[in-house]
């Protein structure tokens, strides 16, 4: 297999508050790979977003990464300066944010607001960088770009204002695309549009994409590979195939069976909350809701366990061929 | 927009009206003015004499009938106790006002953006902080108490600078003004300082949070995530929005300097439209008070219609078609 | 077939802009602006019988919750008329038109703003039976506790303000409220829409078993066409405040009939172990303000006829209560059907 | 309520409040030192101005105990007849100016306080029938709300102090008429948030009375801006008070409010009895100050976000 | 050289026949000359009138000055004068008409270019008072010219020590010395004057060194200006009486109650209370205190040096001991409670005078609170008889008390004039009948008298009003100028001269 283009390694973040300090992301490694479809999914709160924000060092305070390294090209982001940073963002990774309503600075015009992330980064011209600008509209399907450059993000409808926000990322053909929950807001119809978008751009430029999402349902049909979020820690990650079809983590499973699928006749129910995420967890966050918990699995913490590609975080993973 | 503006118009002309009349009325009840205008030896035949002069003799709704015609052709009538026409008075005042005015809004901006500005740079720091309670402690001060300090302090016992008045006036850009001469720049200095304070305290609150805002939104976060430089976030990206807010609030300011400025014209018996004003209720002039307020007034909604067209060309959202959506 | 218990008939529901005197004024005057209409529900007629859940799909903004509010008479319609127990609601005297709109209830979507963020739980729960008699104030702790206890609520949450409760439980208060009442027929607003899966799944498993316990009609709308499916009895779907296409849950889902109907299952994600590529309906969502002339999809419909663009198609009966508004012969243009839309490609290795 | 009132609740309630103690006192610790202390002098204002009478020496009011032959003392001067010491000195009348300015915080903070409360009454009321009643309701009530706010509140009060004349209830009239629109402006705005809310919905949709939903769901929800709005207004109708009593369209002279002290200290501005206008200013600013940090401070509080 | 003033009032109009208020007489004087000529103490003097005679009750002949020339250089006479009067009904919108002035005249002719006749409609012994207030214009300017000529200097002609050159309202007027005056050539050869209403201001002008003299000098400032090195104040008495007027006519008075609250008969109409009120007042002390020593204290009309000051009355004394005994005596051993009313923007420190009564009365045993308001409501409520106890002034314009005694004491005569001021509607028969022998009569002497005996009446019989003070005039000018203090109520430019 091909090198990692993006390296996490026991990645925590915090958020200071009152004296306290809750603890948000905890000690996420793992590697991505050209080309990938990387899913990323979990409840709500679960830190998912902290995480992809940690990426790019975009935390604002009182959130903070407080240990590990992002890997990228040789480099931490984490301890980069300001301005390496900047060279890196938008221009070899590129984020999208969850709420297209909201990301874009609605008193400048659309062409203002992409040709400026070109211009940040390639040393070339307003022509050419509006051409640019215009063909990846052209990419996203937004009928007669050249025309819309002058439009206001308000004068766009979300679909097409998130279209314009995925554009943007393809603006200097980044490396890495981070995309979050991008499509939550979007009916179907136009989420169908954007996920074929990401599909192709991944597959003829080689980026690689983190696609994060509380929706296993959606995942199922793009990513290649899937990581399970819970409590801020991996609880399990492997190929989407292998975790919709043969779960290791008693949560994945949970998560899935409660989800309506035709056929099902009775959904799986998951008692209880998460944790709290101020403390250290005494042994394995889920295990207060976790239907195959044992005694020990409340004061030993569970390692990884299985391989940098496929692995999960429990003491007894329902395969049987996954325990080592 | 022209459906915009002439609903603006119907509703000036209604509120115009409106305010004649209440004004009108009011000053009506407080009681005529011929005891205060005639000289102190009159006899009956004079008062009545003068009575008839000025048309006080007349039912009040035929005074204000004859008013409103009057109106209707540019005429505000004259001043009982002046003698001459109340548009004229009201004029002669104006550049007096407006001088002291614009210095206290230049003041105002000068001290309350940059202040402002390092707030919501360093919100939550001691600056801020300082800066925040400096602000409110700025506007809580009130307007009269704190221009008798001032003169307390700066006339009376350091004999700095002058007191009150306008000073020297000499032609300034066509009208007579006090900033035309040294002298009548030392004497606005202490006036329109004080004016300036309370609304450069506003200003300050107003721009620090509305930067603050702006930079913890969502897309300042994009921009960044964008690779722009700081320098482009914060003058281009988050100064393009903080406009807007400011827009409406000097809207806002330039109302309470007139309104403030009566205070401070009296404190520092500064010759303008405001002593006019508190002349003419002492003297019970009613042309001069009505007159004045509907000049305000048509001021006001002047100051509200531009500032919505501002708008409009600031805030790209906002199409001005009979109202804000 | 016994009298529906509630019926809908051809109901419209269009907002107007509200405008003041100036603005009426101006527009006498031609420099105003135009008059706006939306049409958010148009000539929508429905039956909802006792006992039965009906579900209603469709894309933001089509106007559920618009049909749903209108259903519960929370808002009026503009015309068409709401039948209850086959009287109109509206021409009923107003002691009866009151007693009537009591029994229908609404379960809404946001477990966030539902609540009366100042009142304690079991006040919220109980309050309206008691204001309305059926409870007597000495007996409403034990009512509420009851209450509660049918929705899974232990006694305990009873003095809890809702900031101290999860969404989850959020939405459990919001369902014991409607039933407290005892209501003939409750509609959930995207009851579930803002909660996680985990939660989601406890919630309808949670009515699944309430259908099954009480005798209560629902209607149930939501985006989400799996969980419709997984609840619904028989299904409406609206297209910008139109019914394209209804039929029971097993004919609607088997064999879809309307362009939109197809298209949208097609779409919906399925939690599938096979990649899938996706093959969007092209074209924006069209404005509700301006919707297209004729059948409103043609605009992104694959199989757009002339006819399309001029005549509005009527619904029609394809089976056993099965209708759908389409030109579209049955069988025809049923090569775009769902498993070549969603054709998913297994994922190499 | 209806559900609450059996009788083991009693121990719950007393759990409830007891928390609520206990958090007020969290909250208070978690408060700077400034913000306590201007919490504290503000309180302390509110105090000395109710117990005036038994903390001053001489009621200032009364022409019996006021003598002008004692016009004019610097502070610390003993008075003409030996019973008591000009802590602050005597204003141009004789009156003790400490007493005077005590009496005269209570004046200034009864006439801001009742404005301040009826307009908060007033435009609370207009501000939710605003709101619930839509239609012409609304817009009559917003109209002369928007007419009134396109003015400053100091013009409208002096227009209205020079119509009604000077006095203490013309005062209030004034403040209230000028005051009531801010009131209403949050309380409609706010209103219509929790109108649109779904809360209100269900309570409609439950068939309560209109009574019941509006007093039992909409006001408490809507209350706490309207606190923020009561204590900006307050510092503001204080102020107001103090300018109109300044301009002479104020209280009568022979209950002079801090504003009015303010006014005669004035006169004195060159004969060299500045304490005259220094000690009631710095008074009425510390009433103003703490009253607007108080105001700011539950402001923060209540919408973190904004942090203004 | 310049001469900067500074004063309080500005004319409304510079048209001498606009209005008789103050400030515009002020302006007029400096430009314009009337027949006769009044000094400090108001008494009458020649001025464009040279002699003037009473032929018999309703005809008098006057002399004209001759050589006397307008600022235009032509030459007055007696058709200026006969056109001066003939103006004055034709001036528009006067507030304060000088018609009264001249409504007396019957005919008016000239006997020859410097000889007036005129004869009147009834006797009228003041007629020289009156005529000799009208400020003479030239003929040819006409009876129709208008104020607003005047204001834009146009018509600005008279015979008076200094020419018009400008006025900008609300800044200032300047005026240039008349090269050609008759009488002394004035001092400087420009001035400027200044309106500066706001009495501190005007103070910190002076004090800043901007003008040379201000008039109006707030009493408490007084000492601040003289401490500063090259100021001077100068001072004189006005002939304006500050007064308490009282309700002594009604039964019920509104503002006067038992004193535990309850309603009583008005205790004004008892002359015992209002001399025990007089008594009550220390009117030195208010003078010291509340005036700054800047004010005379009074017990009469009008002060001494005026026709018709009583030198046997003597200002009451304050008397404590005095008035109680008078109160019970009246039948109020335990007071009354009473309300006084005053302005606050009208008279020095008005507003303060009548806390320091109230504080006063209030030692006497009486209940008393006070109520100041402006003077734009005051005096309409004051002529409404609203009020019970209230704080008055009266300026007397000539130079003697009959016109004060008439208008304030004589029984209110709607129709004939009489007792115009005469708010608290005090009615004497006896003093009513000396006064209308005074003002009838031709004979000086036989005049002053009967006047003296009208205050004897009015002051120390019957205590109609209570007198309080006289107000003091002041002025603070640069000790590079020197002040001869001229008409009551003026501040002329030409009586200011540069000390060398
Ligand atoms: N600035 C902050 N201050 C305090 N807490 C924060 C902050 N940002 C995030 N959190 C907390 O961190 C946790 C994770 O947040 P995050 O946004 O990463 O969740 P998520 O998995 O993306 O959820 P969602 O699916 O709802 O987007 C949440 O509990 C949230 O409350
Ligand atoms: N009170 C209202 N005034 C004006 N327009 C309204 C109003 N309520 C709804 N609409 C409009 O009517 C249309 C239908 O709205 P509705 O809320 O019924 O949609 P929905 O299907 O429930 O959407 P969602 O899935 O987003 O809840 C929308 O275009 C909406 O903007
Ligand atoms: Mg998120
Ligand atoms: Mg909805």
């Amino acid at each position: 297999m091909a090198e990692p283009i993006l390296s996490v390694s026991g990645l925590c973040t915090e958020v200071v508050s009152d004296e306290r300090v809750a603890r948000i992301v905890r000690d996420v490694s793992f590697d991505l790979y050209p080309g990938e479809i990387l899913g990323v999914v979990g409840e709500s709160g679960c830190g998912k977003s902290m995480m992809g924000f940690a990426l790019l060092n975009l935390l604002d305070p009182p959130a903070r990464v407080a240990s590990g390294s992002v890997s990228y090209a040789g480099q931490d982001i984490t301890k980069l300066p300001h301005e390496d940073l900047r060279g890196i963002r938008g221009n070899r990774i590129a984020m999208i944010f969850q709420d297209p309503m909201v990301s874009l600075n609605p008193v400048l015009t659309i062409g203002e607001q992409m040709m400026e992330a070109v211009l940040a980064h390639q040393n070339v011209s307003r022509e050419e960088a509006k051409a640019r600008t215009v063909e990846v509209l052209e990419m996203v399907g937004i009928p007669k770009p050249a025309e819309r450059l002058k439009a206001y993000p308000h004068e766009f409808s979300g679909g097409m204002r998130q279209r314009v926000v995925i554009a943007t990322a393809f603006l200097n053909q980044p490396d890495i695309i981070i995309a979050d929950e991008p499509t939550t807001a979007l009916d179907v119809t136009i989420q169908a549009q954007i996920l074929a978008e990401v599909q192709k751009m991944a597959a003829q430029n080689g980026t690689a994409v983190i696609w994060i999402s509380h929706d296993m349902s959606l995942l199922s049909g793009l990513a290649d590979r899937v990581m399970v979020m819970y409590a801020g820690q991996i609880v399990e990650s492997g190929s989407t195939a292998s975790i919709i079809e043969q779960p290791n983590h008693p949560y994945t499973r949970a998560l899935m069976g409660a989800i309506p699928v035709p056929g099902r006749k009775k959904l799986e129910i998951l008692r209880g909350f998460p944790p709290n995420l101020l403390g250290e967890f005494t042994g394995c966050a889920f295990a207060p809701r976790c239907p195959v918990a044992r005694d020990h699995c409340e004061v030993e913490r569970p390692e990884l366990r299985g391989t940098e590609l496929s692995h999960a975080r429990c003491h007894y993973p329902l395969q049987e061929g996954a325990r080592s | 927009m022209a459906a915009y503006l002439f609903q603006r118009l119907i509703q000036a002309i209604f509120v115009l009206l409106l305010v004649s009349l209440l004004i009108f009325m009011g000053v009506y009840a407080i009681g005529d003015p011929i005891e205060l205008l005639v000289s102190p030896d009159s006899t009956v035949e004079d008062i009545e004499r003068a009575r008839a002069a000025l048309g006080l003799d007349q039912p009040i709704w035929t005074q204000y009938r004859i008013y409103l015609v009057g109106l209707l052709q540019g005429d505000l009538g004259d001043s009982f106790v002046y003698n001459q026409p109340t548009i004229q008075l009201i004029l002669q005042r104006l550049p007096a006002t407006v001088e002291l005015g614009l210095v206290a809004f230049l003041f105002a901006l000068l001290m309350g953006i940059p202040l402002g500005l390092v707030a919501g740079y360093y919100a939550d720091k001691w600056a801020d902080h300082a800066i925040m309670n400096g602000s409110i402690f700025a506007f809580s001060l009130p307007n009269f108490w704190q221009g008798l300090l001032f003169i307390l302090l700066f006339s009376v016992w350091l004999n700095w600078l002058p007191a009150g008045d306008r000073g020297e006036v000499d032609q300034f850009l066509g009208v007579s003004s006090s900033l035309a001469t040294a002298d009548g720049w030392r004497h606005i200095f202490l006036p329109a300082f004080n004016l300036a304070l309370f609304n450069a305290a506003l200003i300050v609150r107003l721009t620090r949070s509305s930067i603050q805002e702006v930079m913890s939104s969502e897309y300042i976060r994009y921009a960044r995530a964008k690779g722009i430089s700081n320098r482009r976030i914060l003058l281009r990206h988050a100064f393009r929005n903080i406009q807007i807010p400011l827009v409406t609030v000097l809207g806002l300011e330039l109302g309470n300097l007139l309104a403030y400025g009566i205070i401070t014209e009296t404190v520092f018996d500064w010759p303008g439209m405001g002593q006019l004003l508190i002349n003419s209720i002492r003297l019970n002039d009613r042309p001069v008070i009505v007159g004045y307020l509907l000049v305000v007034v048509a001021m006001f909604i002047l100051i509200n219609v531009v500032v919505d067209v501002l708008y409009t060309l600031l805030d790209p959202r906002i199409k001005i078609s009979g109202s804000k959506s | 077939m016994s009298m529906p218990l509630l019926e809908l008939c051809n109901i419209s529901r269009i907002f107007t802009r509200n405008d003041g005197v100036f603005d009426k004024l101006a527009r006498r005057l031609a420099i105003g602006r135009p008059l706006e209409n939306l049409v958010a529900v148009d000539n929508v007629s429905m039956v909802v019988n006792r006992g039965e859940t009906v579900g209603i799909v469709g894309e933001s903004g089509c106007g559920k919750s618009t049909l749903g509010r209108v259903a519960v008479q929370l808002l009026a319609p503009t015309s068409g008329k709401v039948c209850f127990e086959g009287k109109d609601i509206a021409t009923l005297p107003a002691e009866e038109a009151r007693r009537a709109r009591f029994k229908l209830q609404m379960v809404f979507q946001n477990p966030y703003t539902s609540l009366n963020p100042r009142r304690r739980v079991g006040e919220t729960v109980i309050e309206a039976a008691v204001a309305h008699g059926l409870v007597a104030k000495a007996d409403a702790r034990d009512a509420a506790i009851e209450a509660m206890g049918r929705v899974g609520l232990k006694p305990d949450f009873i003095d809890r303000f809702p900031h101290a409760l999860s969404g989850g439980q959020r939405q459990r208060v919001g369902i014991a409220r409607a039933l407290a009442v005892d209501p003939a027929c409750v509609v959930f607003d995207e009851a579930v829409a803002a909660l996680d899966v985990s939660i989601q799944a406890q919630i309808l498993e949670l009515l699944v078993e309430l259908r099954q316990n009480s005798s209560f009609a629902s209607v149930f709308i939501s985006h989400d066409l799996n969980v419709v499916r997984y609840i619904a009895d028989r299904v409406v779907i609206l297209y910008l405040g139109r019914v394209v296409e209804t039929a029971s849950t097993a004919t609607l889902f088997d064999n879809p009939h309307h362009p939109y109907s197809r298209a949208l299952m097609a779409e919906a994600p399925q939690l599938k172990a096979q990649k899938k590529t996706f093959t969007p309906i092209v074209g924006e969502l069209p404005s509700p303000l301006s919707p297209p002339s004729g059948c409103q999809f043609h605009p992104r419909c694959p199989h757009a006829m002339p006819r399309c663009k001029t005549d509005q198609p009527m619904l029609r009966q394809l089976g056993d209560r099965h209708f759908s508004a389409c030109h579209l012969e049955v069988g025809q243009g049923e090569e775009g059907r769902i498993e070549e839309a969603g054709k998913r490609k297994v994922v190499q290795a | 309520m209806s559900s609450s009132q059996t009788a083991n609740n009693s121990a719950a309630g007393k759990g409830t409040k007891m928390s609520s103690l206990r958090s007020l006192f969290d909250f208070l610790r978690r408060q700077s030192i400034f913000s306590l202390l201007c919490l504290a002098i503000f309180l302390f204002l509110i105090l000395a101005a109710i117990s005036a009478p038994w903390i001053t020496p001489q009621n200032p009011y009364d022409n019996a105990q006021v003598d002008f032959f004692d016009a004019n003392l610097a502070p610390g001067t003993v008075s003409g007849d030996g019973r008591f010491v000009y802590l602050l000195g005597s204003d141009a009348l004789g009156r003790d100016l400490y007493s005077a300015i005590l009496y005269g915080l209570r004046t200034s903070l009864s006439i801001s306080g009742t404005a301040a409360l009826l307009a908060l009454a007033i435009g609370t009321l207009a501000g939710l029938a605003a709101a619930y009643f839509k239609g012409a309701t609304d817009m009559l009530i917003m109209r002369a709300v928007d007419i009134k706010l396109g003015f400053p509140t100091i013009l409208v009060a002096m227009v209205i102090m020079s119509i009604f004349g000077a006095g203490y209830f013309n005062l209030v009239i004034a403040l209230v008429l000028a005051q009531w629109p801010y009131y209403a402006r949050t309380a409609r705005s706010v209103a219509l948030v929790q109108i649109g809310q779904e809360y209100i919905e269900a309570a409609r949709c439950l068939e309560l009375p209109v009574h019941r939903l509006i007093l039992v769901h909409l006001l408490p929800n809507s209350l706490p801006p309207l606190l923020v709005v009561f204590t900006l207004q307050l510092a503001h109708a204080a102020a107001i008070e103090a300018s109109l009593s300044f301009l002479g369209l104020g209280v009568s002279i022979e209950a002079p409010s801090l504003g009015l002290l303010i006014a005669n200290g004035s006169k004195e501005i060159l004969s060299g009895h500045s304490w005259q206008l220094i000690y009631p200013g710095l008074a009425l600013v510390l009433l103003i100050f703490t009253v607007n940090i108080v105001g700011d401070r539950l402001r923060r509080i209540l919408n973190p976000k904004e942090r203004g | 050289d310049t001469l900067r003033l500074a004063l309080a009032g500005e004319h409304q109009s510079v048209d001498p026949h606009f209005s008789r208020t103050s400030p515009n007489q002020n302006t007029a004087s400096n430009i314009f000359e009337t027949l006769v000529s009044v000094d400090e103490k108001m008494q009458m003097g020649p001025m464009l009138a040279t002699s003037w005679q009473n032929i018999n009750p309703t005809t008098w002949e006057i002399e004209l000055k001759q050589g006397v020339t307008f600022h235009d250089g032509s030459t007055f006479d007696a058709a200026d004068v006969i056109s001066s009067v003939e103006r004055i009904p034709n001036v528009e919108d006067s507030p304060s008409s000088f018609i009264s002035l001249v409504s007396s005249i019957a005919s008016i002719e000239a006997l020859d270019a410097h000889k007036l006749k005129v004869t009147t409609k009834e006797p009228a012994p003041d007629f020289m008072e009156q005529i000799g207030g009208v400020y003479i214009i030239p003929s040819e300017l006409g009876v129709t010219i208008k104020s607003a000529d005047f204001d834009s200097g146009q018509a600005t002609i008279g015979t008076g020590p200094y020419k018009f050159v400008s006025w900008t309202p609300n800044e200032s007027l300047v005026l240039k010395a008349n090269e050609q005056y008759w009488g002394e050539v004035p001092g400087y050869s420009d001035v400027i004057i200044r309106y500066i209403p706001n009495a501190a201001s005007r103070v910190a002008t002076l004090m800043a060194g901007d003008v040379d003299a201000i008039d109006q000098v707030p009493p408490s400032d007084v000492a601040v200006v003289k401490a500063r090195d090259g100021l001077e104040v100068s001072s004189s008495i006005s002939g304006r009486l500050i007064y308490l007027h009282l309700d002594s006519d009604r039964e019920q008075t509104p503002f006067i109650k038992g004193s535990e609250g309850g309603e009583i008969n008005n205790p004004l109409r008892d002359k015992r209370v209002r001399k025990a009120l007089s008594l009550l007042i220390d009117r030195n002390r208010i003078v010291e205190h509340i005036m700054d020593g800047r004010a005379v204290p009074a017990g009469q009309m009008v002060p001494e040096g005026f026709i018709g000051f009583n030198p046997e009355i003597k200002t009451p004394a304050y008397d404590l001991e005095g008035a109680k005994a008078l109160l019970t005596e009246a039948g109020y051993p335990d007071g009354f409670s009473l309300t006084i009313h005053g302005p606050n923007d009208r008279y020095v420190n008005d507003a303060k005078v009548i806390q320091a009564l109230s504080q006063l009365f209030a030692r006497g045993g009486l209940k008393s609170s006070v109520e100041a308001m402006p003077k734009s409501i005051y005096f309409k409520s004051a002529s409404k008889r609203e009020f019970s106890v209230f704080l008055v002034g009266f300026g007397t314009t000539s130079g003697n008390s009959s016109r004060g005694l008439e208008q304030v004491l004589s029984s209110y005569n709607k129709e004939a004039g009489i007792g115009t001021f005469n708010r608290g509607r005090f009615s004497n028969p006896a003093f009513d009948d000396v006064m209308t022998r005074a003002t009838a009569t031709f004979d000086d002497d036989e005049k002053e008298q009967l006047l003296k005996e009208a205050a004897t009446i009015g002051f120390v019989e019957e205590q109609g009003i209570l007198p309080l003070y006289f107000e003091e005039l002041i002025w603070a000018h640069s000790n590079k100028v020197a002040y001869k203090i001229g008409p009551v109520e003026r501040t002329l430019a030409a009586d200011f001269r540069p000390v060398d």
